[in-house]
């Protein structure tokens, strides 16, 4: 799942300051699983704006709306609308989200109300780590399901740097050692060899903006271009 | 194996999924008062124009409640009405408020499942959105 | 068996036991949610992930609570569901006639409420009642949820507090009211713990101990099933 | 031969190496490099130059390794994953190579959080197993990463680091094997203070017959004070620090302790000179320079070899 948080109140205010009317766009999607951005939050947000932007000679309302997703075309057809009487949009979505509002509403600003921070799991109620940097080449495999992209603070791949501290990584001491996991739980499986071996440098699939277009699919999309 | 193809009802693996979490689901059921404080919660409620359809009590009730009230002896259209209440009007969120503190999401979760060994899921939505319907 | 057999009935074995189930009930419901949810594994919070909200966020911290709370979101229902279970709770275990006879059969003392103010009390819960009862058959969105059962534990609900405030006023045959009132409490007891109204039960385990978006106390505890 | 290196050729010719190592000025004063090269010119046989260490920024490695060559000694050219990503480094490598640089040693590098720009965008496009294997590929296959020629190979010398203290233990000389088969000509340890646990990692080498194929230089650092050892004991990642030497220190008066962090080096030395798989010694006094003279000569490491 995508984690995001909330910006500051004082960085929202900045950015929607001189906005008379704004439409504040929750989802139901990663966010709002990450109590971040669902309806509860859309809520929040617009009561924390109205009670400080709103003054006895400033004009200013906000209201909130939750759509399903807002990374899928057809869940954002329902604002088409509803956004018209707007000013500007504020989203509480992933970055994704917030780009795929202001694609659909080119005239309208769109601004982000969360910091987007990274793939991540529930590890309890309000408390999410994260797991994937979304490398587009999985080493998972090899790693013993730990990934040293993500989990390591150097990225490495060929074991350890010469840092760990009682299996706690040298940069933060509350952080164990990818590595050492790494090594313990491939030892236990008796799968060390996958380790032993020199892992060449890897060939990064993230240096240009991701696309993917299913095998199945392709045709539909390459008739559309002619 | 959830044989998808087939129409009828495994009642007896359903029973046996039922069996597994009975204590605490009937226990969830027994709780819920019915008292609707939960349909705000969800945001789906919401925009649906405040349809009860979509308060998760009532999805909960007319698909995990009804379950465990019929014992899994459910047919396949029952299930198929549970569809639409666990897959159509619920995105797992997670985000229900239940005032007496039943944890809706978990009993949903657990109702896909039970449909899910019957080779009912959610995947029909796709072909709905594929046919250009918005899912109304 | 007439009505006086039936008084020495609801008054004597009956009540022991209601009592006895009620109790037993209550302590079973305690039991098996303690044995149905386990004790979060302690795990230090990580420092680096805090998030810290602004002062201005803080300062605005007391009305966003109040926002989520109950009272904010339906302060009719919040109302008049909190007055109706506080009396539900109060009226039966302050009343003069309850204490009286506690005194009378097991020589214990309890505090108790001018029968006037008990009396208030009684009917408060009475309209409380009537207000879900209509709640429960005019909204659609409650009708939705509502079977045959829900007005009966209403009814189960009603019962000792509308025989009580008949008893209290001696309307129609003192005695046998008297008999229905405590028949009608016998069966609410009894049926506390194995009905809906097991959520008296519930709601304080649950929200009280269970860790959850909607916890109101720490909640260490999880389900185990 | 695999390069020009004078290391290498000291190291070939099985005499115990000595290297030391000189932290790059945070300024653009070229004086500053010179001063402290003089300590350090005819009692090591390399120098290695660290590149931004503790990713606090300094000048260039390469820039001070030139001024060593201008200097009559020769450095080892020290590179990290850390800032650059494999265009860069394949660039570094072939400018230092043109400007007479034979020796240099890979390395992952310190996190950028522990220096100045702790929100500086890390690369660690290769990590350090990957950079040696680069180098190795540039020097003896004439070809670059990608697998394209390269008009003229750069001669270098490769070295490694390697910390026999780390965690996992057992990993650590596997570790080491990775390294000598992605194709490292030497390595260089962490500090050295825990013999017994140095000792047992450099049989498990000269089983594993790792010894036969890199040239291990033991690391030293002595210690300059009580404060220091205890620093390094709780404060530093990978070190271990044991209690003996914590102990030693403290025995002494306080003016006396870097003697005694010296004495404690010297033995040490000794012990290597004598120790199966290790080829010499690499003398890590960043900041206390001007005690290598004092150092080589008590550990009677003087005079060293010219080789040609």
């Amino acid at each position: 799942m995508i984690i995001a948080t909330k910006k500051q109140l004082e960085d929202i205010k900045e950015m929607i300051k001189g906005y008379k009317k704004v439409l504040n766009v929750g989802c139901g999607g990663c966010t709002s699983v990450c109590l971040a951005g669902g309806q509860k939050e859309i809520e929040d947000l617009c009561t924390q704006l109205t009670i400080c932007l709103k003054g006895d000679q400033v004009v200013f309302e906000i209201n909130g709306f939750t759509v399903e997703r807002q990374c899928e075309p057809h869940f954002l057809e329902e604002l088409d609308e509803i956004v018209k009487p707007y000013d500007a949009l504020l989203s509480m979505g992933c970055g994704a989200g917030v780009q795929f509002l202001a694609e659909r509403y080119p005239e309208k600003p769109v601004f982000p109300a969360l910091n987007t921070l990274f793939l991540g799991v529930n590890k309890d109620i309000g408390w999410y780590e994260e797991r994937c940097k979304s490398c587009g080449d999985c080493v998972l495999g090899m790693t013993g399901g730990i990934c040293p992209n993500a989990m390591c603070a150097k990225g490495l791949l060929n074991g350890p740097c010469g840092g760990p501290q009682d299996d706690h990584c040298e940069v933060d001491n509350e952080v164990p050692c990818a590595w050492v996991k790494i090594y313990e739980r491939l030892k236990a499986q008796g799968r060390l060899d996958n380790i032993m071996k020199v892992c060449p440098a890897r060939e990064w699939q993230d240096q240009v903006q991701g696309t993917l277009v299913l095998e199945a699919y392709r045709d539909r999309y390459a008739k559309k271009d002619k | 194996m959830p044989d998808k193809g087939s129409k009828s009802i495994n009642t007896d693996q359903v029973k046996a999924l039922l069996k597994k979490n009975r204590r605490s689901m009937k226990l969830r059921l027994a709780a819920c008062a019915g008292c609707t404080l939960c349909a705000e919660s969800c945001f789906l409620f919401m925009k649906k124009g405040k349809d009860p359809q979509y308060m998760p009590s009532y999805k909960v009730l007319n698909s995990l409640g009804k379950l465990y009230r019929k014992n899994g002896k459910v047919s396949r259209a029952d299930l198929e009405k549970m569809r639409d209440l666990l897959w159509k009007n619920c995105m797992l969120c997670e985000r229900c408020y239940c005032a007496i503190g039943v944890d809706l999401p978990r009993m949903i979760a657990f109702a896909r499942r039970i449909l899910r060994s019957q080779g009912i899921d959610g995947s029909y939505l796709h072909s709905l959105e594929a046919q250009g319907s918005k899912g109304e | 068996m007439g009505v006086r057999g039936m008084y020495e009935l609801a008054r004597g074995p009956l009540l022991w036991l209601a009592v006895v189930v009620f109790v037993a009930g209550i302590a079973y419901r305690i039991a098996e949610l303690f044995f149905l949810t386990k004790k979060k594994e302690r795990v230090s919070w990580p420092k680096r992930g805090i998030r810290t909200d602004s002062p201005e966020e803080r300062k605005l911290r007391p009305i966003l609570s109040f926002q989520h709370s109950l009272i904010g979101k339906h302060p009719v229902m919040a109302i008049v569901s909190g007055v109706f279970h506080l009396c539900l709770f109060a009226s039966p275990i302050l009343a003069k006639g309850h204490a009286f006879l506690l005194r009378q059969s097991w020589g214990v003392s309890f505090w108790s409420l001018p029968s006037s103010l008990i009396d208030v009390l009684t009917v408060i819960v009475l309209l409380g009642v009537l207000f879900l009862f209509m709640r429960r058959a005019m909204l659609p969105r409650v009708r939705a949820v509502s079977s045959l059962n829900d007005f009966l534990f209403l009814f189960i609900a009603a019962a000792p507090y509308l025989t009580g405030f008949l008893a209290y006023h001696q309307w129609f045959e003192y005695r046998t009211v008297l008999t229905l009132h405590m028949l009608a409490g016998e069966l609410m007891l009894i049926a506390i713990p194995f009905t809906k109204l097991s959520h008296m039960v519930f709601f304080f385990f649950v929200r009280g101990f269970m860790g959850s978006e909607h916890s109101i106390a720490r909640g260490d505890r999880v389900w185990s099933a | 031969m695999k390069s020009e290196s004078n290391l290498e050729k000291v190291l070939n010719q099985g005499i115990f190496a000595v290297t030391g190592e000189l932290g790059p000025p945070r300024g653009a004063d070229a004086n500053i490099v010179r001063e402290k090269a003089k300590h350090l010119k005819g009692r090591v046989d390399a120098v290695n130059v660290t590149d931004n260490q503790t990713a606090m920024v300094r000048m260039a490695s390469w820039a001070a390794s030139i001024l060593l060559i201008q200097e009559g000694l020769e450095p080892n050219y020290q590179m990290v994953c850390r800032d650059r990503n494999r265009i860069a480094m394949q660039s570094d490598i072939l400018g230092a190579s043109a400007l007479g640089i034979h020796t240099m040693l890979c390395l992952s590098g310190d996190h950028q959080k522990f220096g100045d720009h702790p929100k500086s965008k890390k690369v660690y496009d290769l990590d350090s197993i990957q950079l040696i294997d680069m180098v190795r590929k540039m020097r003896d296959e004439s070809k670059f990463l990608s697998g394209q020629d390269i008009t003229q190979a750069p001669k270098m010398f490769i070295g490694a680091a390697e910390n026999p203290f780390g965690q996992p233990y057992e990993f650590r000389v596997h570790r080491l094997a990775k390294k000598v088969a992605a194709g490292t000509d030497f390595i260089q340890t962490q500090c050295i203070y825990n013999m017994e646990r140095f000792r047992e990692w450099i049989k498990q080498a000269n089983d594993m017959g790792l010894t036969d194929k890199v040239y291990i230089l033991a690391g030293i650092t002595p210690m300059k004070s009580l404060r220091m050892a205890l620093y390094m004991k709780n404060s530093v990642p990978g070190l271990d620090v044991p209690d003996w030497v914590i102990k030693r220190l403290e025995g002494v008066d306080k003016k006396k302790q870097a003697d005694e962090g010296i004495a404690i080096a010297c033995e040490q030395i000794e012990e290597f000179k004598e120790m199966k798989g290790v080829a010499g010694v690499h003398l890590m006094l960043i900041e206390w320079e001007h005690k290598v003279p004092e150092i080589t000569e008590r550990a009677k490491l003087l005079p060293r070899p010219t080789c040609q």
